[in-house]
């Protein structure tokens, strides 16, 4: 049953993805001001934004770890952050590819890179950290703890950051600024593949937290048989 | 009686091996348990996770009807590891003033002086503990575990490098602390002295318990008894 | 079953019980003090001889340069925070021990706090010296900034530290884990000192960043304090 | 009666496995690296709030930047040095053993030393790219200049480490004059750094500067070969 | 037979205390001499002086006539002190392997396994010493001791938390090393084990030595004769 699921996931994401290339490639037209390149916006975006969305998820699951000790809701969170960490590396990636073209530069310290990164760095943290503890609920305890004041803390970052100056494009989406911003066409794509890549990284998490779960099972079994 | 401290069908995993396995004990209150065994047995681990510090992955730990974190429970442990939980550059005094707070002991001053000098440390009140010699550091060890009268104690090889007249006046603190009514759990290799003083014994062997019961007179006699009739391993 | 506050006031005392010892003991060893003052005072040296002081530019990342040393300079005590606990075992007995988890880990941010105010201080000291910066022109703000920015650290350092404490790699495993997580932290700080070592600092932006700062020193203070028995156990 | 250069062939050996099983302790859990590269980004990123990284200026002291990391690093590193020791009495062991107190002090340099290389290469890799400097024009030159300057910090730690744990001589403070010694060599190596970093160096000064280095290395290992027997009693 | 230890006027003062005082001691090569006394009578001081982790203030060391510090007496020399000095993140493997190559042992391999044999922890050689019990890292102390050969051992409190069978395979050690012309010194507690291996005694009450002779057989039956017989304070 699992397994229809995610590889359902996978294909309709797979199938949703090709549709958006073959828009982006063959229908939308250039942009303006920037050629080509924009493109890449169909990809960055998103990708920073199923990130966000799944640190704060993760935080959920965090709470609900530490109120309930079930292993599971660890796991889950454990997958998600590692997944988001991933498509938050990739926002990073193709967001300093597209600054190399358009800025000449492959970083700077704009508020909404730098929490962007800020980001990265607490959860590769909380990967590492998860590495360097063998023991399970240790680790749980302590990622959950972690995951938590770092979900605080971007949200403090990104505020407080906020006063410093910024080259980064703001909003351009129209629910964020009202409309006009953004082709609506360009716009259309935009969500689909912000579908696209929400359902890639749904599918991903379960395949993850599977992997996690099959894991405990082994460590117990391997408990019971010394055990005997 | 009741039951001061009761494990029922423990299991403490260290990765996947098992430190203990399956260990049922129930200890009533006001008695003084042996806790036996050979080296790697699990002794340390069993009273470790009585102390609150090591989770178990199966079964129930009960102390004083309590789990062992709850706050009530420690309230009431005293607990002596390998480590001797003193601070090295802390003086005696300081030391067991730092502790007597931290456990909410009234009168900690006259507590302090008094247990300094039941443990013959009085002389040395004002030295850092990094000045004492392994035995001072032991006694001092023994009052901070008993300073805060707990009802249930926790002693790990409590005798380790005690000179004779130091483990005679242990037996005596013991003693006492069974009279007020404090239930003694405490392990060791030291077999004679175990048996001088304990009223029960538990045999752990690879992380089974192996026997628990009253200790016999014929123990006293034959230290060696019990390790040979219990033990698959026999004797020496 | 005592009353909430009874319980919170043992929680204080206990805290300060702790922070007590651990001063009492840094006093004799001089461990943090020794690492961390060595370390910043080289620092600043260091720096005043990379840039040349004089030039205003240098004056306006003063703040910066401070709390940059600071913030190294923390992770150094954090380090030692609970690591001075683990020789005899001393902290597996404070687990043992009525103590509740909330007030250890206050305590030791106590600690924390005060031993980086020392080094802050003496850096500070220094600091005006190599850079002839005037820092004393508003000294009350300027400690207030201090301390307010100082308590966050220290709490931060408290948490982690516990949280690492026994993992192998704890010295490198602390900083990558807290500095991330102090970054909206120190720029206040950082704004805000530069802020008050100029002449007339405008009210409106010192607000500003002091607001930020308490909050931050709320939010995590908060945090600490519920997530305790969670984080020390071992 | 041993000849003096099988005497020093002794020492050199065992002064490789102190440092091999130092190394064995830190590398036991490989995130080791991770550590570090998390360690830099992150240090990068605190100094990236401090000074304005775009403008010309700071490409001008990048060197100093990345020295800054790299002294912090060693800082970390050398903390452990011989506190690595001191539980279950090892440097008691040690002492008694049959090695050098000499072999000992070299050993642990060279453990901090080969830390620190790890940290430093990873650092220079991510300076790169937030920084957007070209680092690679003159590798071996710059590869030689962090040599030298790397082994001076690492036998200038292993004494500090050794100070530290030294019961009678910790509360001298001697650590925070021991520690600022290393600031000549700093400078050299910044100013080296810089240079290599520019298109093209002059010469003369980058063999001025590579001199200095070459002066520091072997006054401070004479310096601390002088001192082991001295500062590594208890 | 030549003295392996010789002792003459010692004086050791910790600041104004005089942990020992005149202490003249000369111990044969190949007798294994047990050094008894109170806590804090100055046993580990006296064996940290013979180790050369401690300077004297008054009188002459000679272990092998040379003085203690020099390389060579340090060659033949083991320690085992109240710290068991391994490594607790190295597998006990690895931390022989780490003394053998640091006291410059031949094939250093064979003897490294075949020492995990002797103490009985082969089976876990690759985990690491943090996760051993207290018995485990005493026997892997002991076999850091004894791995080099060295002609004359110095341990303090060697028995402490070893278990029977422990204890029985240490007494074989010290016999084999006796056997092989070693010197042995150690101080202990454990009154019936000390007799049970010493050739001599060597008493210790405040610094002072009180008597130093061959082990007699009454002091087997009687333990605490010594004690009463020879010491101010006497029995406990
Ligand atoms: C390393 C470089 C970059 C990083 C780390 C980065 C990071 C981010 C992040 C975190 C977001 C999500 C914020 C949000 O959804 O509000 C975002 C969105 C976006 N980025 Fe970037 N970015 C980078 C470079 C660029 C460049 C060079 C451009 C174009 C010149 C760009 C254009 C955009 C646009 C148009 C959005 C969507 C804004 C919105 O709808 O809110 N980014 N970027
Ligand atoms: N942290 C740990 N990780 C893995 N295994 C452990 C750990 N601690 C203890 N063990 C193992 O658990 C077993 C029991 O250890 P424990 O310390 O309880 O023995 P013990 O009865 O106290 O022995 P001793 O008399 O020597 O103190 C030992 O085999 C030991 O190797
Ligand atoms: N570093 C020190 N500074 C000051 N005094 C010390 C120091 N080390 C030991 N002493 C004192 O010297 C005396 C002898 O200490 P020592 O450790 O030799 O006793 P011991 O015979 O080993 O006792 P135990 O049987 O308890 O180990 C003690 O009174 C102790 O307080
Ligand atoms: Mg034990
Ligand atoms: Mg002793």
């Amino acid at each position: 049953m699992r397994e229809k699921i995610v590889i359902g996931l996978a294909v309709a994401a797979a199938l949703l993805l090709s549709y958006n290339l073959y828009q982006m490639f063959m229908v939308l037209p250039d942009e303006a001001m920037q050629g080509a390149i924009y493109r890449i916006l169909f990809f960055h975006a998103p990708a920073a934004i199923v990130g966000m969305i799944g640190y704060f998820i993760a935080l959920t699951f965090s709470v609900l770890y530490l109120s309930s000790k079930n292993l599971r809701w660890d796991s889950l969170s454990a997958s998600i952050v590692e997944v988001s960490l991933v498509f938050s590396v990739v926002n990073i990636v193709t967001g300093s590819i597209w600054a190399r073209i358009i800025w000449g530069i492959w970083w700077t310290w704009d508020y909404r890179l730098t929490s962007a990164l800020v980001c990265v760095l607490i959860f590769a943290g909380y990967v590492m950290m998860r590495r360097a503890i063998e023991e399970p609920t240790q680790r749980a305890r302590l990622s959950a703890a972690l995951c938590i004041f770092g979900c605080v803390d971007v949200v403090i970052v990104w505020k407080s950051i906020e006063w410093f100056r910024n080259n980064h494009p703001g909003p351009v989406l129209s629910i964020r600024t009202g409309g006009g911003t953004m082709d609506p066409a360009m716009e259309r794509i935009f969500y689909l593949n912000l579908l696209a890549i929400l359902l890639m990284a749904i599918a991903l998490v379960l395949v993850r937290t599977r992997q996690e779960a099959t894991a405990r099972e082994i460590d117990s079994l391997r408990r019971l048989a010394n055990a005997a | 009686m009741p039951e001061a401290v009761v494990l029922e069908g423990v299991w403490k995993f260290y990765g996947d091996y098992a430190a203990l396995r399956d260990v049922t004990l129930a200890v009533e209150s006001g008695s003084c348990c042996a806790l036996l065994g050979r080296n790697g047995a699990g002794k340390t681990t069993l009273l470790r996770i009585l102390a609150g510090l090591s989770h178990i992955q199966r079964g129930q730990v009960r102390l004083m009807g309590e789990s062992p974190r709850n706050e009530k429970a420690r309230k009431q442990t005293g607990f002596l590891g390998h480590g001797i939980g003193v601070y090295e550059d802390l003086s005696a005094c300081e030391n067991l003033h730092f502790f007597a707070r931290v456990a909410g002991v009234r009168d900690a001053k006259s507590m302090v002086s008094n247990w300094l000098d039941r443990v013959e440390l009085g002389r040395v009140a004002a030295m850092p503990v990094r000045q004492f010699s392994r035995g001072m550091r032991q006694r001092l060890a023994l009052a901070r575990t008993f300073l805060h009268k707990p009802s249930v104690l926790l002693l790990d090889e409590p005798f380790t490098s005690l000179d004779d007249r130091a483990i005679a006046m242990l037996s005596e603190l013991l003693l006492d602390a069974r009279r007020e009514g404090a239930t003694i759990i405490f392990s060791t290799h030291q077999l004679r002295e175990a048996f001088a003083i304990a009223s029960h014994v538990a045999l752990i062997e690879n992380g089974r318990l192996r026997f628990t019961g009253e200790r016999t007179p014929e123990m006293l006699e034959d230290p060696g008894l019990l390790y040979r009739r219990y033990m698959d391993s026999g004797a020496a | 079953m005592p009353g909430p506050d009874v319980t919170r006031m043992r929680t204080v005392q206990q805290a300060l019980s702790i922070a007590r010892k651990d001063l009492a003991i840094e006093l004799r060893t001089k461990e943090s003090l020794n690492a961390a003052g060595a370390f910043a005072v080289t620092i600043l040296l260091l720096l005043s001889f990379v840039f040349d002081v004089t030039s205003e530019e240098t004056r306006a990342i003063a703040g910066g340069l401070l709390w940059l040393v600071f913030a190294f300079a923390g992770a150094l005590v954090f380090n030692r925070g609970f690591a001075r606990e683990l020789p005899n075992e001393c902290l597996d007995v404070l687990l043992a021990s009525p103590l509740s988890r909330a007030s250890l880990l206050v305590g030791k941010a106590v600690a924390n706090f005060a031993m980086l105010l020392v080094v802050e201080f003496v850096s500070l000291i220094v600091f005006g010296i190599f850079y002839d910066i005037r820092w004393w022109l508003h000294p009350a703000q300027l400690a207030g900034a201090f301390v307010l920015a100082t308590w966050g650290i220290a709490i931060i350092g408290a948490v982690f530290g516990a949280l690492t404490v026994n993992l192998r790699l704890r010295e490198l495993m602390l900083p990558v884990i807290i500095y991330p997580l102090l970054i909206p932290l120190l720029i206040a700080a950082i704004e805000m000192t530069n802020l008050l070592f100029s002449a007339q600092p405008s009210q409106s932006d010192e607000l500003l960043w002091a607001r930020l700062l308490v909050v931050f020193d709320v939010v995590f203070t908060a945090l600490a304090l519920a997530l305790a028995d969670t984080i020390l156990v071992n």
